[in-house]
């Protein structure tokens, strides 16, 4: 139980134990990765060949390591682009959807909240393809009747951002509504006395206010997107995410610098956790 | 005041738009178009269609569906229950015993993992369970095994695979719920006489209801909605609805089919929410706050 | 400090309320209420829970609109004009204050909001901090501030902008009872340095008493009586602000006999009372009578009351011992209706017991009887 | 005016240097899309035809969808340079991509399906091994429509001979299923991505998998035991080609990448990178010798002509198949 | 109510701290604290914030063990005995009641855990809620209950398990003023009619004093005095409790002469004021002197002060008007330090007006000087 409460040894052994197996649960898979960034063969998989560095610094006719391999690292880069812009859109709709719904009563609201939680329950897959099918429908409509050719539409980037967007902003409006929602209003009102026109109660009040909450969002939207698949799959054109092209370097046979790439990114999420956590005590 | 409705008026309508924009052209034509429309069609010749019941038909008499369907959700559940058990205790311990900044480690700890694909992780599983994996390795080198042991390929496996890419979508929830559960009702209730077991299941548990509702709702639904996991780990016995979806949208081309699946999927795994919900005496919208 | 409104005289009302009425559907939160508020005075407002205070004072900074009636500040109509616009500023309940921003910041955010920025903004949040006690604390962060502290930067942060009024919705309240003592008396003595009108709204009688120079008792959203403290406490004009206004024993009875403008009560256990009637009470009614426990002479023996008045003679019941506020609980010997006394400042009886015999009799002048 | 060439095609079909070449010689910038058939069609159908300028489907895939789905145009055999193919195979692809009287598809890239054996644990030479009880467990195949038409030879019918025939065929597969079904205790897994199987027969836990040639070529680099077979019954032939999606903006490009890629060297180095053989004529000279070698131990005289082709594959014949496997899959 | 242990005297404490001590660290909480409580006795330690009142109750309680010391609870010690198995109950600052439970199924709960179920459990708790004046409410929700009735609610919870000692902490701090006054009577009244052995604390010596029998006033983990509320409000022995009980005017300044137990004390301001000296104060020391405001005798002129005092002259700067507690704020003439006086209970000087001179004395005897 809580430290307060003396326990029997037993019980606080038993539960330190049970979370650090907890942790060992969640690490020894991705430890288990990591190590076979190493291995000195040509598959991500045992036996274990010995040790190499190959999967991070090659760049042979034979083995194409990390820094090497420009299609890896051009996917990386459009992961993060996608991620990127998924991000601003979730969290920018995602903020407005949480005004919308904490703040305005209007017909048909309740309604609103109960569609806006709809895409958490759609598979990815379908995601992807009544996205990408209705799309495709607009293009071809305009293409036929106007002649206008809607890129955008068509598979590739846009529609990828958007097809994420569409279910990572529930997720956004979630996070942030809860915190507007203890958001105590009188604090607005005393911005509002002190002469503050309402714009500027958003903006130095507010969404100041808001900014942690928006901020973990962000976090969350960047991380989805990141490492979504089933509905990126069937939106990518010719720039494929870093997941999309992992699915299809294992389909093909895949190296072990699958491994050194998820290294890396662990290894570079970590380093970014711990930046953060290590700063914020000491601003406060 | 007229001045303030206006404004009101402006406001509404500003924040709407965007709301809007969504919900109706990527949320709800999009699978009104796929969900409703395909699938109340049924292929009658090349490249033509005519109103049809058929793929409702076709789910209702084909055993396999229908087995396939219930599987899932079975494995779902089970999922759902086994997530829950395992994370509630590590939620405990971040909430309730660790403080400041290994709380934070904690915390981020859980995140991690979740940076690298849920391929690479499904990956991972697989070099640790195939039958020359490095846990078959390691029994037969303690001599708990006398021979190579195949731990992949069994619905056990797809259970691990799923607790395992759930775990952080139990915590969080569970961790805030647990987190505003005032430690003096857990002391009072302690000095009151009550034991360990009878304060978690008359105090803890229903404090934190709706996180577990809410953590149990999320998991459940990724569970189902899950693909690679139960493809990869499953094994040639494995069925899972999502695959079947995606073969008849994929690989058969009949979407007609996949559209009733899909919207099947979702009208039953709305409907199993809802009794879930129903039966633990929680609301949607109090549980969506949390 | 407060800036006169152009053309109005000085003499002038700062705050005109008239004829505000609001409702919520059925229920009147505020119900035709018209009074004024000289410049320069400490008006508190002072009501149970629910009497529509905070809706009243609302209606003054321009969150809430009055569905009748106007509110005129230093002459202008407030009517249509938002609450950033008016020329008074709010300290809340709760303070308030912006977690997000320093002292200064938080002092200095009407200001900037004016335009006034730099050096000349930042010259009179020191000045603001100094006359609230708080020399130096600008980079303060809020929660580094004790209670009293927060309350006196949430009041330099409406003062600064030097409004006409300064309106303060029970500011007191969320602290504990020695701050709140001291707080009283501080916040009087700032009122009276500053010289804004401040309009005050507390269900704390002795917040009321001690700071104001008027107020006002407010009940189920009308004013039951408006006068100095010293009115309200000595010659109060309805049951309820005689009640609400300090401690009372409470009677109630019907009149007996009447003699001029004082009356004979009889309580239902048989004690007789007399005491001044307030309002239409004779003979034959049923009405309620008033009498400070401060009002009632006691002592050991009846020769140590004063010769002249009634007198009663009673058991102690129990002392309940406070210092210098401390009362005994006695019960009167052939009604055995119960009373609390005040005991002497001097601690004469403060070595009383349960069960001592002990005397007592009131001017029948300090006790009133009003209307049931 | 149009700078890019869109290509939906297969890893591998479209190396870094060929694509390099190819912008310098047209000004044709290519921008690839990775996919497979089913993936590829799928895709087409959702955009009607639109979003890539040229793909790469297998040649048994295009009749029926066409008809289906009118997802390509059809070619413009004045626009290609046709003694570049080897004729045979430019025939049979042109008559089995043949629909309306108009041409959707050119041969590129051919290869086989047949069995991976490691030879020290397995005695494996046709599909119906795969079912013996001597490889029980360790055996693993595709659980896709190649495996029932594999097992159909197998047991010497000819499926592609009742494709005309649906209800023939329907009995047909039902049979089939039947032996999957009985089959399914030496399975030790249905393999879906290559990886999933390289690792298998690399860690010695398969012994024999039905798969493609190139797998087993590639398996065969690292371990001289691991061979591909071609089966007694017949590999199973197939051929990726070049297909215009119905609205493909840039056919000047399309064209100009498929006579490009014809080229003898050219056709080589994609052969090489994907690991396959080719159409063009004459590429063949220029082949990796190791990959020669292995095609040619594992393709004797009468194998190679044994080779079975499929042919176009009528609708709804997927169907009869997608329900039989299910029920496979379902079994316990 | 208590079940007495067996085998203890009637006689003897209910509680009994033998030496106990804390320490956080290097700082201690508790530092070597030795007392007892008498059975059925109302038992409060009063002390400021951080004191270690919170860290003393929970050792008692058992969710903090003693670094040192015993805790002995009607004969036995607590040494090594879980929180769940003590004959004590607490009722918590913020009460802790559970919110998923009805008021029924609260005061059940302990109940239960000891095997009391169905009728017998169902009659024990309706019989405690009537105790505590809430019949019929078991039905209810939590957050249906005002604060005052949860406050019950919390004492009936613990109540109802009949245990040997009842522990309170702050447990009226969370209501607001009007119900605070109320609940303090109301609970000496049902301590004084359950029997059961209390132990509360408080930083509120209103609370204290009003309600105990005994009362220990705590600073820095250490008791500075123990006793009953008069001994503490008359004879407080520190200078600490002197300035912690009551109101008072503090004086700092030397020692000027000494006369058998009474000393002069000159403030630098330059006023002499005479004191009962308590401890070790002689002339030429430093030292601090206190005199209550209701101590000092106020008058318009001398003749109204009793003869033989001394005396002195000075100007009100203001009154703070409070009813039956007003006090007025006044500048000794000479030496210009302010006092604060109260006004007395008749209302006879109400009428006082700022600039004023008035006249004011008090007896030495009334006023204590502590060293510094
Ligand atoms: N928005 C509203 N809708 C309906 N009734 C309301 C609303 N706001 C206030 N009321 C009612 O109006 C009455 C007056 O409320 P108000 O907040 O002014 O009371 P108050 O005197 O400030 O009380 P307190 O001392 O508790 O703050 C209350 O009975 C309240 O229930
Ligand atoms: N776990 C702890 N670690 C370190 N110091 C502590 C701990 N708990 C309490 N303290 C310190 O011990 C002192 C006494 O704390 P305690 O809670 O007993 O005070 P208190 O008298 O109850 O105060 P309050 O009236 O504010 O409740 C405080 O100064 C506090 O800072
Ligand atoms: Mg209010
Ligand atoms: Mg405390």
């Amino acid at each position: 139980m809580i430290p307060s409460l003396p326990r029997p040894a037993i019980q606080r052994f038993g539960l330190g134990t049970f979370v650090a197996c907890f942790f060992v649960f969640l690490f020894v898979p991705l430890l288990v990765v990591a190590v076979f960034a190493f291995n000195n063969a040509d598959y991500p998989t045992p036996p274990w060949m010995g040790f190499t560095l190959d999967w991070f610094t090659a760049n042979s006719d034979a083995r194409t390591g990390l820094l090497a391999d420009g299609e890896l690292l051009q996917s990386m880069g459009v992961s993060a682009w996608v991620a990127l812009w998924v991000t601003l859109l979730s969290v920018g709709v995602g903020t407005c959807n949480a005004f919308l719904l904490e703040r305005f009563e209007f017909p048909g609201k309740n309604a609103i909240a109960l569609l806006a939680m709809l895409p958490l329950v759609i598979p990815g897959v379908i995601l992807g393809i009544s996205i990408l099918a209705f799309a495709s429908r607009i293009a071809n409509f305009a293409d036929e009747t106007w002649g206008l050719e809607l890129d955008f539409l068509r598979p590739g980037l846009p529609l990828v951002i958007l097809g994420q967007f569409c279910y990572i902003v529930t997720i956004a409006t979630l996070t942030i509504s809860a915190s507007l929602r203890r958001f105590d209003r009188t604090l607005e009102e005393a911005a509002y006395n002190l002469g503050a026109s309402r714009l500027a109660v958003l903006w130095t009040i507010t969404l100041p206010y808001l900014r942690p909450s928006m901020i973990g969002a962000a976090a969350m939207a960047f991380l989805m997107s990141f490492e979504n698949f089933n509905t990126t799959l069937m939106l990518v054109g010719s720039d494929s995410p870093l997941t999309v092209l992992m699915y299809s370097r294992m389909r093909e046979g895949a190296t072990p610098v699958l491994n050194a790439i998820s290294l890396f990114l662990m290894v570079a999420s970590a380093l970014l956790a711990l930046m953060l956590l290590w700063r914020k005590p000491q601003a406060q | 005041m007229s001045d303030a409705t206006a404004y009101r008026r402006w406001m509404l309508g500003l924040l709407l738009a965007p709301a809007l924009l969504w919900l109706v052209g990527l949320v709800i034509l999009p699978h009104v178009e796929l969900l409703l429309l395909l699938s109340l069609q049924a292929r009658v010749g090349p490249g033509e269609y005519a109103a049809s019941l058929d793929q409702y038909r076709t789910f209702v008499d084909e055993p396999l569906y229908w087995n396939t369907f219930v599987r899932t959700a079975v494995i779902s559940v089970l999922a759902t229950g086994l997530t829950l058990l395992l994370a509630f205790p590590a939620a405990w311990y971040i909430a309730k015993v660790a403080r400041g900044r290994l709380k934070m480690v904690l915390l981020v700890l859980c995140l991690l993992p979740f940076w690298v694909s849920e391929m690479v992780r499904t990956l991972g599983w697989l070099i640790l369970l195939r039958e020359t994996g490095v846990v078959s390795s390691l029994l037969q080198a303690l001599g708990l095994a006398s021979q190579p042991v195949e731990l992949l390929y069994h619905d056990a496996t797809i259970l691990v695979g799923l607790v395992y890419a759930s775990l952080l979508f139990m915590v969080i929830p569970l961790v805030n719920s647990l987190e505003s559960l005032d430690d003096s009702l857990i002391e009072a209730a302690y000095d009151l006489g009550g034991s360990t077991a009878n304060i978690v299941r008359r105090i803890v548990i229903p404090h934190a209801a709706p996180g577990i509702a809410a953590g149990s709702i999320v998991v459940f639904m990724l569970c189902l909605g899950n693909y690679l996991t139960p493809t990869l780990l499953g094994g040639k016995n494995s069925l899972w609805f999502t695959e079947q979806i995606y073969t008849q949208f994929i690989t058969r081309f009949n979407w007609n089919q996949g559209a009733a699946f899909g919207f099947l999927l979702l009208f039953l795994s709305s409907l199993l929410v809802w009794a879930g919900l129903k039966l633990t005496g929680q609301r949607f919208g109090a549980v969506m706050k949390t | 400090m407060p800036t006169p409104a152009a053309g109005s005289p000085a003499t002038a009302p700062d705050l005109d309320i008239r004829s505000v009425r609001k409702r919520y559907g059925a229920f009147a939160a505020v119900d035709d209420l018209s009074f004024q508020v000289r410049r320069g005075s400490f008006f508190s407002i002072l009501g149970p829970s629910g009497c529509g205070k905070t809706t009243l004072l609302r209606m003054v900074a321009g969150f809430i609109a009055p569905d009748d009636g106007d509110i005129v500040i230093k002459g202008a109509s407030m009517r249509g004009v938002a609450p950033n616009r008016r020329p008074v500023n709010m300290v809340f309940q709760h303070l308030a204050l912006f977690p997000m921003m320093s002292v200064g910041e938080n002092i200095a955010y009407g200001l900037e909001r004016r335009g006034v920025k730099g050096a000349s903004a930042k010259a009179k949040v020191i000045d603001m901090l100094q006359r609230v006690g708080l020399p130096g604390s600008e980079g303060k962060r809020i929660d580094q501030l004790s209670g009293g502290q927060k309350q006196r930067v949430a009041i330099a942060r409406s003062l600064v902008l030097e409004p006409a009024l300064l309106l303060l919705d029970e500011p007191l309240g969320a602290l504990d009872l020695k701050l709140r003592e001291h707080m009283k008396v501080e916040l009087k003595q700032l009122q009276a340095e500053v010289g804004t009108t401040f309009v005050y709204i507390t269900h704390d009688q002795s917040e009321a008493l001690v700071m104001s120079d008027q107020v006002a008792v407010m009940n189920h959203g009308r004013f039951e009586q408006l006068g100095t403290p010293q009115q309200l406490y000595y010659q109060p004009q309805t049951a309820f602000v005689a009640g609400f206004v300090g401690n009372n024993n409470r009677f109630e009875g019907t009149i007996e006999s009447r003699n001029g403008e004082q009356v004979l009560l009889r309580t239902a256990s048989g004690l007789g009372l007399w005491s001044q009637r307030v309002g239409a009470v004779d003979v034959g009614q049923t009405a309620v009578l008033f009498i400070r426990p401060e009002a009632i002479e006691i002592g050991r023996s009846p020769r140590e009351l004063p010769a002249g008045e009634p007198a009663w003679s009673a058991s102690v019941q129990s002392v309940l011992f406070d210092g210098g506020n401390s009362t005994v609980l006695v019960l009167e010997d052939k009604s055995q209706t119960p009373l609390h006394i005040a005991l002497p400042l001097t601690g004469r009886l403060a070595d009383l017991k349960s069960g001592e015999t002990v005397h007592f009799g009131y001017q029948p002048s300090q006790a009133w009887c009003f209307p049931a | 005016q149009e700078k890019t060439l869109r290509l939906l095609t297969w890893g591998g079909y479209a190396p870094k240097d060929v694509i390099e070449q190819f912008t310098k010689e047209t000004g044709f910038k290519v921008e690839v899309t990775t996919s497979n058939n089913e993936e590829m069609i799928s895709k087409l159908r959702a955009t009607a035809g639109a979003g890539f300028d040229l793909a790469q489907p297998s040649q048994d895939r295009i009749a029926g969808p066409q008809t289906e789905f009118k997802i390509y145009k059809p070619l413009d055999l004045s626009k290609i340079k046709a003694d570049l193919f080897i004729p045979s195979m430019l025939d049979a692809t042109k008559k089995n991509t043949t629909v309306g009287g108009k041409v959707y598809g050119l041969p590129h890239i051919w290869g086989t399906d047949g069995l991976v054996v490691n030879t020290k644990t397995s005695k494996a030479t046709d599909y119906a091994d795969l079912c013996a009880a001597e490889n029980a467990g360790k055996v693993s195949m595709r659980l896709k429509r190649p495996t029932l038409i594999a097992m159909a030879f197998a047991s010497g019918k000819d499926p592609f001979a009742l494709y005309g025939d649906a209800k023939a065929y329907s009995a047909l597969m039902d049979d089939m299923g039947k032996k999957l079904t009985e089959c399914k205790k030496n399975v030790k897994f249905y393999w879906d991505g290559k990886d999933q199987l390289l690792a298998g027969i690399r860690s010695g836990e398969l012994t024999t998998a039905m798969m493609w040639d190139t797998g087993g070529w590639e398996l065969n680099k690292a371990n001289p035991d691991v061979k591909f077979v071609a089966p007694k019954s017949g590999a199973l032939g197939w051929v990726d080609t070049f297909a215009i999606p119905a609205k493909g903006k840039n056919d000047a490009a399309a064209y100009a990448w498929i006579n490009f890629n014809m080229r003898p060297e050219i056709a080589a180095k994609v052969a090489s990178s994907a690991g396959n053989f080719t159409a063009s004529k004459g590429a063949d000279q220029m082949m990796d010798p190791v990959l020669k070698k292995q095609f040619a131990d594992s393709f004797p005289e009468a194998a190679l002509k044994n080779i079975k082709w499929y042919p176009a594959v009528p609708a709804g014949i997927e169907d009869i198949e997608g329900r039989v496997l299910d029920r496979v899959k379902a079994a316990q």
